[in-house]
């Protein structure tokens, strides 16, 4: 395949090095430094791609971020897909694959093009709310069919090969844009000394420089711009990023910086140096300040058929054909509005090819570049514009005729001028993305004809970027601005001495953005704004006439701005339309509003490494590694890994869940048990007021708990709803220890900081998390104590070791902490030590404990044996609607105690206070092998019609191998004087299940076992 | 008797007399994970510094001050985020918070260190925690240790911002540790048992560009 | 009104759409109206229709300080279902659920609303368990609701990730077939036009400046374009409810949060279910224009400026790539945030105030789109009889003092 | 994504790791058992609301754990000022510019070595 638009030199590509790729299934050649759209350009595909509503053919129109059209599916493998992937912005390598996102069977021969070219007329803006309403029952299936014209590229099947990361960075100076103003300013910074990081999205520094006609130094502006990054880059404190786009400014000088390390390489991550480095990576930068030196877009021109390929913006065919040595055509058409697009003309003039004309809204143009363009000849068409594209899949020619944009009407008789390429410039806009994420609404500027940022303290902006458009000036501003941003941080940096510009004296330009036609708008050929979403001028005009006058509204019903581009190039050209047609002015209409991210990125990029392993934490207790070992099935309590359960293998058969449970509950009620419970929150209370703040943040007592003593305790909101329970041991007369849930041990250490730091900073009281110093392991059952005696020093006498006490000692020759308490009903000893040396004291209870069949039991197990025991989880059996008085937990609630603790005064509000409050109660089923469902409902009358009154629902409920039986636990309205009836549980298939109301204490009322 | 009761406060000695095994933080890692060789290729270096003590002092400065200089020899670090060693930088006091401090010293130390601390501190309110158990502490190194540390915290790492004497509590992937400067060429993370086993996995993958090397 | 049909969209199309009329009126404030609604997005439009409709009264005003459908409604990520626990609130949504069927059909405009079903996903036995009482709840109460599991979910949502792999392996979820999608900007332009046609005035870049009160009874308010009275007046005014009740010297129960919600750029269909999961936090569905459209929680702070905080994005993000790896490589193309009112039970008020005749219709925190019918057909009769609707009563703001709280959070799954 | 002075540890750090907490000042009612109900409601959960200059407190929760009040606008994001516990804020609706530092407490200082944070003061 021969190059056809390739010149024979010029342009930074490197020619040495020629590279294949694929395009629609085609072989191509380009080369390194070629971007995929200057490589297609330069083979003479002229037709990229299908747009999304119509259809219609489309080409590449710009040379940037900027671009509509060109989106391309990238990837040779499922797992290397990348949709929507700006064939301007991809770097070319060596095997790249890619074919049109739109088009079908090919993007050359699409059938929907018919339906574009027929339907198009029926598909104005709001098409889809006037239509597909009757009869209502068939929207689903008309939606069906809508649905399969959505979307641009496709998403992968297969998972992500490659790895995305975060690098935090700070800096004093954040510069965004590495053309001459960005250059400038970084340089200025770096000399100051100060930390600055300058990034750029293009795939090599220098902006506007690398195409630049003018010298700076009286030399190739490029080669100041090489210079310029060599001395950055030596300088310690800069950090470059080329390759990297500024996506979003969030507050305070936070800015996500995009950098795409590897996409130039290959379309997955390369391994270099034996290292696959990470795909992309985000930069979150938390800068001092922002400089912007993000230049300006160019605006297209909005005539009829401005759509169709071969119809570029006019600095992009300078692009082209400086920066990458490919002409993109022929024979040039030149419409535009001012003076600087005319370089345009004079490149492909040098390039060899012919300008068939310049046509110039503006009447006696008489700037420098003018002179040049008719210093060679070229014709010029004055006050004049291209009003219409002619040709189907590349233009074939312009009907040009004088204009009068004022009066919005054409004033002459067309002329068709031959010609395969039409450029087109209507001014330029300032590139004010990042400065408005901030919610500053931009300015309109009347003398640049665009919008001007508006800048929150600490940003800036300078050159292009506030429309200071002269290479000059943009040198100079730049400097100036980053000497003002030092200057705010209180660091003194003088402007640098910008290198000497020649000034280029420009015309006035004139404001044009819609060409008028002779045909009214509505009866015009369409006349592109926005060409991703294929909104026209004639949409505008519509929706403005149907009452939606908002710039807002208008984007909305018109989707104008809603595509990837976020419509760069057509956002000013519709809102300008939207004015003509209200009779507004542009600011009068509104501001356009700029969300992040500046041009889209990666979703894993976003993530980073928190993905897969890396997710979320996984918490391990001391004994973890014998969990697994012993074969524990895991269950995720916040981010615990706590065993489930310890499912054994019987005869080559592993015991299901159901049957490990009863296994393991009857070994603690029988036998003896042991339980990891290091996951239980555990905060260290010291102070000579510890006492009276426990006082104050549980419902219950603590005035008179000994040394040695252990009690229970409910922790309420001031709402009166419980938030947690545990129980707390006082070791010494100031010193306490409390536990928590697993789930809320976080929680509850801030609640008490809370208090204490905001209500009662007058208590002498401290509280220090030491959950992950001790390894908890509860060891339980008749034969807990004949166990435990075996390797302890403890004396573990019934009488001088009462429940409810903890003692000191040895336990397999390690100190540890004893706590009499029992979460099972049985007699139970809680074991703390060291979490160092847990591993140690773990398995020597299991040496000891063969005889007596210790069996290790996890959190299913507890929650059975406790449910027996009619004790509560947290969380599970409440929901932060339910009041210890709820619970019927009378006998921990203080009433009489001299403070206010928190959550009393909340029980005595009128509804805390009614008497028919959902209370907890056991529910015991009539039929013993029935097992409730969790979470199913209570009611009164099980024939009682949909919708039922519900009484309350089952919080927990379990087969019980010792009572042999299921059982529940429950909140049911009025429960507590409701014991003895019967009620129903009302299944999904019809059935109810009779239950019976009881105690929630199924086992040992009287609490006789846990006391032996 | 391992408890000695200190007026009103219970403390604790942790330690067995005899020999008894130790299991740090890190052991699932390291028994179970990958534990990549420091080779001549690693820009970055792991070494836990297992079983240290480790003691939360919280109280007023002025107090505290007094008795760590006493014991420790060294000055409690009084100004925010300070961080002290003595000489042989075995021993060192961090500032937490304007009323908590962390004391790191060799392992076994720490129990006969709280009681001297308590002798000399008498009836002032204060509090003295065993931590040891609850975290450990590991040592980065290598030309590339403060780039891991940029993908790992939001805290701004710059040695003109993060100098030597230097440590804090920061964010660190979707976990939190301590992050301590003690001389030019080391960083120190003082990492908790529960979340040593995800930042561990966290470290060495941050660190894989690097060729992390860990040494046990 | 000038009706909308295909038919009709043909003949346009023949005159060069030079006919089409406007979609409302945009008329002069007069002195006085019977019923005046402060604030014109989704609820207040919805409001003053059902006032218009229901209740024969169409001398009524839609104050709107901006442009209408420009708050909420034009930024939320346009979920409707009605799946909710408590009887209060699951009979409020469903009777929302109930209108959302017919209102294409009852606005003649298309509302695109689209039952493609929620599934709410749970990842811990806690999810499952709250799941299973939510389901049940539903059930006897007559709403569409089934728990389903992993096989299933794989079933209907084939890309998503439901193995053991996942740091938090998928459980089960709760599936509402009946729930799903519409087009938010159409709800309040529907509503905005059928009440325009029923002779109710829109008024636009009117903003309330003040309330004008006399003896505990409301008469009338100040806005930027002169004062307009009526002794009946009705906020819905969202996140900025605070700052109106603040005009009238009320203060309500209630803080407003930015809310922040994400697009990718355009997909070929891929995902053709609502999936919310509130464990790894982060729910997702795909337009028919093929954006995929992405929220989560809200942040934490009080804010107004209509963007919140990036790591929130992040974390939202990481949710979605758990849950749907092979979406890794898909890019994000635009983020932005509304403003949500929200009360310490995740329910709404719709209440009387002590100031007579002024009525409030705020706190629908992360939830009101879904609502939007429901919540203006109930304030509508509320509104036109003077006395609360018995489905909205229980959304007092009196709960607040009594503790007759409606708690949503408690196992409510996503409140969205 | 806010950057804040964390008045106890004297530098800015980044809002990961802090904690809002909801509008400062809610100091709890001195004798919960003879406030009306509506009293103990405004308490719990009436607020403020407003569009504009907020005062709100947040944890600095991984760092030093300790609260402190922000003084900041809720539609600018704008944070004006932070401050310790039991200190009042120089700037509010009322002196959107600031108090004179003679009027007002608050400012951007280190803790000076010595001061207990039990002695700090409280929300009101």
């Amino acid at each position: 395949m021969s190059q056809v638009n390739r010149l024979r030199q010029g342009g930074r590509i490197d020619r040495a090095r020629t590279l294949s790729f694929t395009f629609n299934g085609k072989r191509y050649q380009g080369h390194a430094g070629d971007t995929l759209a200057s490589a297609l350009l330069a083979n003479g595909v002229d037709l990229v791609n299908r747009s999304f509503k119509y259809s219609r053919p489309r080409g590449i129109v710009a040379a940037g971020a900027e671009e509509p059209n060109a989106l391309v599916q990238l990837g040779s493998t499922e797992a290397a897909q990348v949709p929507n992937v700006r064939a301007t912005q991809q770097a070319l390598f060596e095997g790249l694959t890619a074919q049109s996102t739109n088009g079908w069977p090919n993007v050359q021969r699409d059938v929907m093009s018919l339906v574009g070219k027929l339907g198009g007329r029926f598909m104005p803006p709001g098409f889809y709310y006037k239509t597909f309403m009757a009869p209502a029952s068939m929207w689903m299936t008309y939606e069906k069919y809508i649905r399969k014209g959505a979307g641009l590229g496709r998403s992968p099947m297969e998972n992500d090969p490659d790895s995305y990361d975060h690098l935090n960075q700070h800096c004093d100076l954040l510069v965004v844009g590495a053309g001459p103003t960005g250059l400038a300013a970084a340089l200025t910074a770096a000399r100051a000394g100060a930390r600055v990081i300058l990034c750029d999205e293009q795939e090599e520094m220098g902006g506007s420089l690398l195409d630049s006609r003018e010298l700076l130094d009286d030399r190739p502006a490029a080669q100041w711009a090489e210079q310029v990054i060599s001395e950055l880059a030596e300088n310690d404190n800069v950090t470059l990023l080329p390759r990297t786009t500024a996506n979003g400014y969030h507050d305070h000088h936070f800015v996500t910086l995009h950098e795409r390390r590897t996409e130039h390489l290959g379309e997955t991550a390369p391994t270099i140096d034996g290292v696959r480095p990470t795909r992309s990576r985000m930069h979150r930068v938390r800068a001092g300040q922002v400089l912007l030196a993000t230049g300006a877009h160019e605006r297209p021109l909005v005539y009829g058929n401005n759509d169709v390929p071969g119809n570029l913006v006019a600095g992009a065919v300078s692009t082209y054909i400086r920066r990458y040595g490919v002409v993109p055509g022929n024979k040039l058409v030149l419409s535009v509005s001012n003076d600087h697009a005319y370089r345009a003309a004079l490149d492909w003039d040098e390039a060899g090819r012919e300008v068939v004309a310049i046509v110039d809204a503006r009447r006696n143009p008489d700037g420098e570049l003018v002179e040049q363009a008719r210093a060679r000849g070229i014709r010029i068409i004055e006050g004049a514009a291209v009003l219409e594209a002619k040709g189907d899949k590349r233009v074939s020619g312009a009907r040009v005729a004088t204009i009068d944009a004022a009066a919005f009407k054409v004033t002459g008789q067309a002329e068709l001028l031959e010609c395969d390429t039409i450029a087109s410039s209507g001014g330029y806009s300032p590139v004010i993305h990042l400065a408005s994420h901030t919610g500053a609404r931009p300015t309109w500027d009347d003398e640049i004809l665009g919008f001007v940022p508006s800048l929150v303290k600490g940003v800036h902006a300078a050159g292009s970027a506030r429309g200071v458009h002269d290479l000059a000036g943009g040198l100079a501003d730049g400097a100036a601005k980053a000497s003002e941003a030092l200057a705010a941080l209180g660091k003194s940096a003088s402007a640098i001495e910008p290198p000497r510009a020649d000034a280029i004296r420009e015309g006035q330009a004139c404001a044009l953005y819609q060409v008028p036609h002779e045909k009214p708008t509505l009866r015009a050929p369409k006349q592109f704004v926005d060409m991703q979403n294929d909104v026209t001028a004639a949409a505008i005009e519509l929706a403005t006439r149907e009452g939606f006058e908002s710039i807002e509204h208008v984007k909305r019903y018109t989707a104008m701005g809603f595509g990837t581009d976020q419509g760069k190039l057509g956002n000013i050209n519709g809102m300008a339309i939207a004015a003509r047609c209200l009779g507004k002015s542009i600011p009068e209409v509104g501001t356009t509003v700029f969300r992040p991210n500046y041009t889209p990125v990666t979703f894993g990029a976003i993530v980073g490494r928190h993905c897969r392993e890396l997710f979320d934490p996984e918490r391990y207790t001391a004994l973890h590694q014998w969990h697994v070992e012993n074969g524990a099935e895991f269950e995720d309590v916040g981010q615990w890994k706590r065993p489930w359960y310890f499912p054994k293998t019987v005869n080559g058969k592993q015991e299901s869940m159901d049957e490990a449970v009863a296994r393991e509950s009857l070994a603690v009620r029988t036998g003896v048990g042991i339980l990891d419970a290091s996951t239980l929150g555990k905060i260290d209370i010291q102070g000579p007021d510890a006492r009276e703040f426990l006082g104050r943040v549980y419902t219950n007592k603590w005035a008179k708990l000994a040394p040695g003593r252990v009690r229970y305790g409910l922790m309420c909101k001031d709402d009166g709803m419980l938030m947690d329970d545990g129980t707390t041991s006082c070791l010494g007369e100031n010193h306490f220890l409390m536990t928590t849930t697993t789930g809320g041990a976080a929680g509850v250490m801030e609640w008490l900081e809370l208090w204490h730091q905001t209500e009662w900073p007058e208590l002498q009281v401290t509280f220090t998390s030491v959950t992950d110093h001790w390894a908890t392991m509860t060891v339980t059952g008749p034969d807990a104590r004949k166990l435990l005696s075996e390797i302890t020093d403890i004396d573990l006498d019934r009488e001088q070791f009462k429940f409810m006490d903890w003692r000191n000692g040895k336990v397999a020759d390690v100190p540890a902490r004893v706590f009499r308490i029992s979460f099972t009903g049985e007699l139970a000893y809680e074991i703390n030590v060291q979490a160092n040396y847990a591993m140690h004291v773990w398995k020597t209870l299991f040496e000891h404990g063969k005889k007596y069949d210790l069996t290790p039991y996890g959190t299913e197990t507890m929650h059975v044996l406790r449910a027996e025991k009619g004790l509560i989880i947290a969380g599970q059996d409440t929901d932060g609607s339910v009041t210890p008085e709820d619970l019927g937990m009378f006998w921990a609630i203080g009433y009489d105690k001299p403070f206010s603790w928190i959550g009393k005064r909340a029980l005595t509000r009128p509804d805390t206070a009614r008497k028919d409050r959902k209370q907890f109660v056991g529910l015991k089923p009539v039929d013993p092998k029935v097992v409730l469902e969790e979470g199913a409902h209570i009611v009164v009358d099980k024939d009682q019609p949909i919708p039922m009154d519900m009484l309350g629902h089952v919080t927990s409920s379990y087969y019980s191998p010792n009572l042999e039986s299921g059982f529940a636990l429950a909140v049911i309205k009025g429960g507590r004087d409701r014991m003895g009836e019967t009620l129903y549980v009302p299944m999904p298939d019809g059935q109810a299940h009779e239950v019976e109301v009881v105690s929630p204490v199924f086992i040992d009322p009287k609490g006789e076992r846990q006391h032996v | 008797m391992s408890d000695i009761t200190y007026g009103k406060v219970a403390t604790f000695n942790t330690h067995p007399d005899a020999s008894i095994p130790m299991e740090s933080p890190l052991s699932v890692a390291f028994n179970t994970g990958s534990v990549p060789a420091a080779t001549s290729g690693s820009r970055v270096l792991f070494k836990e510094q297992a079983f240290l003590g480790h003691l939360i002092l919280r109280g007023g400065a002025i107090v505290l001050d007094e008795a760590v200089r006493k014991v420790l020899g060294i000055s409690l670090p009084g100004q925010p985020l300070g961080l002290a060693l003595d000489a042989s930088g075995e021993r060192s006091v961090q500032w937490l918070s304007p009323d908590e401090w962390l004391v790191i010293v060799p392992g076994g130390e720490e129990f006969e260190l709280e009681q001297r601390l308590r002798d000399a501190l008498g009836d002032a309110h204060y509090a003295i925690v065993d931590v040891s158990g609850g975290q450990t502490l590991v040592s980065l190194e290598g030309e590339k240790a403060r780039e891991l540390l940029m993908k790992s915290t939001n805290y701004d790492v710059h040695p003109s911002r993060f100098p030597v004497g230097k440590a804090v509590s920061v964010v660190f992937g979707k976990s939190s540790l301590i992050l301590r400067r003690p001389s030019e060429e080391r960083y120190e993370l003082v990492l908790r048992r529960s979340f040593a086993d995800y930042l561990y996995r966290w470290i060495l993958d941050a660190g894989a560009e690097y060729a992390i090397g860990v040494e046990q | 009104m000038q009706r909308y049909s295909g038919f009709g969209l043909a003949k346009h199309a023949l005159s060069h759409h030079e006919n089409w009329q406007r979609q409302w009126r945009n008329p002069t404030p007069k002195k006085q109206y019977d019923v005046i609604v402060v604030g014109g997005g989704g609820h207040g439009l919805a409001t003053a229709y059902y006032l218009a409709k229901n209740h024969g009264i169409t001398n009524v005003a839609v104050l709107e300080k901006g442009w209408l459908g420009g708050g909420n409604t034009a930024r939320n990520t346009t979920i409707v279902r009605s799946n909710y626990l408590w009887d209060e609130a699951a009979r409020l949504y469903d009777h929302s659920l109930d209108l959302w069927k017919g209102l294409s059909q009852d606005l003649n405009y298309n509302v695109m609303f689209s039952q493609r079903g929620v599934m709410n996903l749970g990842h811990t036995l806690q999810d499952m368990r709250d799941i299973q009482r939510r389901v049940h709840a539903n059930r006897l109460n007559g709403v569409d609701s089934e728990v389903i599991y992993p096989d299933q979910i794989k079933e209907i949502v084939p890309v998503i990730d439901t193995s053991k792999r996942a740091r938090y392996p998928i459980l089960g979820a709760s599936w509402q077939k009946s729930a799903g999608v519409a087009r938010h900007d159409a709800v309040a332009w529907g509503y905005a036009r059928a009440a325009d046609a029923l002779g109710v005035d829109i008024l636009q870049n009117t903003e309330v400046t003040g309330f004008k009160i006399r003896d505990g009874q409301v008469y009338g308010v100040h806005t930027n374009r002169g004062d307009i009275e009526s002794k009946t007046i009705g906020c819905v005014t969202a996140g900025n409810s605070g700052v109106v009740a603040k005009m009238a010297g009320l203060t309500l129960p209630l803080e407003s949060h930015p809310l922040q919600a994400l697009v990718s750029e355009p997909l070929k269909p891929v995902l053709d279910t609502v999936v919310m999961s509130n464990h790894v936090h982060g729910y997702i569905s795909q337009t028919d224009k093929g954006d995929l459209v992405i929220g989560a929680g809200i942040d934490g702070y009080l804010g107004y400026g209509q963007r919140g905080s990036y790591s929130t994005v992040e974390h939202t993000l990481q949710a979605i790539v758990e849950m749907f790896p092979i979406f890794s490589r898909v890019r994000m193309n635009r983020q932005w945030g509304g403003i949500v009112d929200t009360c310490a039970d995740a329910c709404p008020i719709l209440s009387k105030t002590r100031v007579k005749g002024l009525f409030f219709n705020c706190g629908w925190g992360t939830g009101g789109f879904k609502a939007t019918p429901g919540s203006g057909h109930v304030f509508a009769a509320s509104l036109a009889k003077g006395e609360m609707h018995p489905i909205a009563a229980p959304f007092s703001i009196d709960r607040f003092n009594t503790g007759a709280l409606i708690d949503e959070h408690g196992a409510a799954g996503v409140a969205h | 994504m806010f950057y804040i002075h964390c008045p106890y540890c004297d530098e800015y750090r980044d809002e990961e790791e802090f904690h809002p907490k909801g509008q400062a000042h809610i100091a709890r009612p001195e004798d919960p058992e003879s406030c009306t109900d509506e009293q103990w409601g405004a308490y719990l959960f009436f607020r403020d609301n407003p569009r504009g200059i907020h005062h709100e407190l947040w944890v600095h929760a991984i760092g030093c754990r300790k609260f402190f009040n922000i003084t900041r606008n809720s539609a600018s994001y704008e944070i004006l000022e932070t401050y310790r516990m039991g200190e009042q804020p120089r700037f509010s609706a009322e002196h959107p510019e600031g108090k004179s530092a003679e009027q007002g407490a608050a400012v951007n200082v280190a803790d000076e070595a010595g001061v207990v944070a039990g002695q700090e003061g409280v929300k009101a």
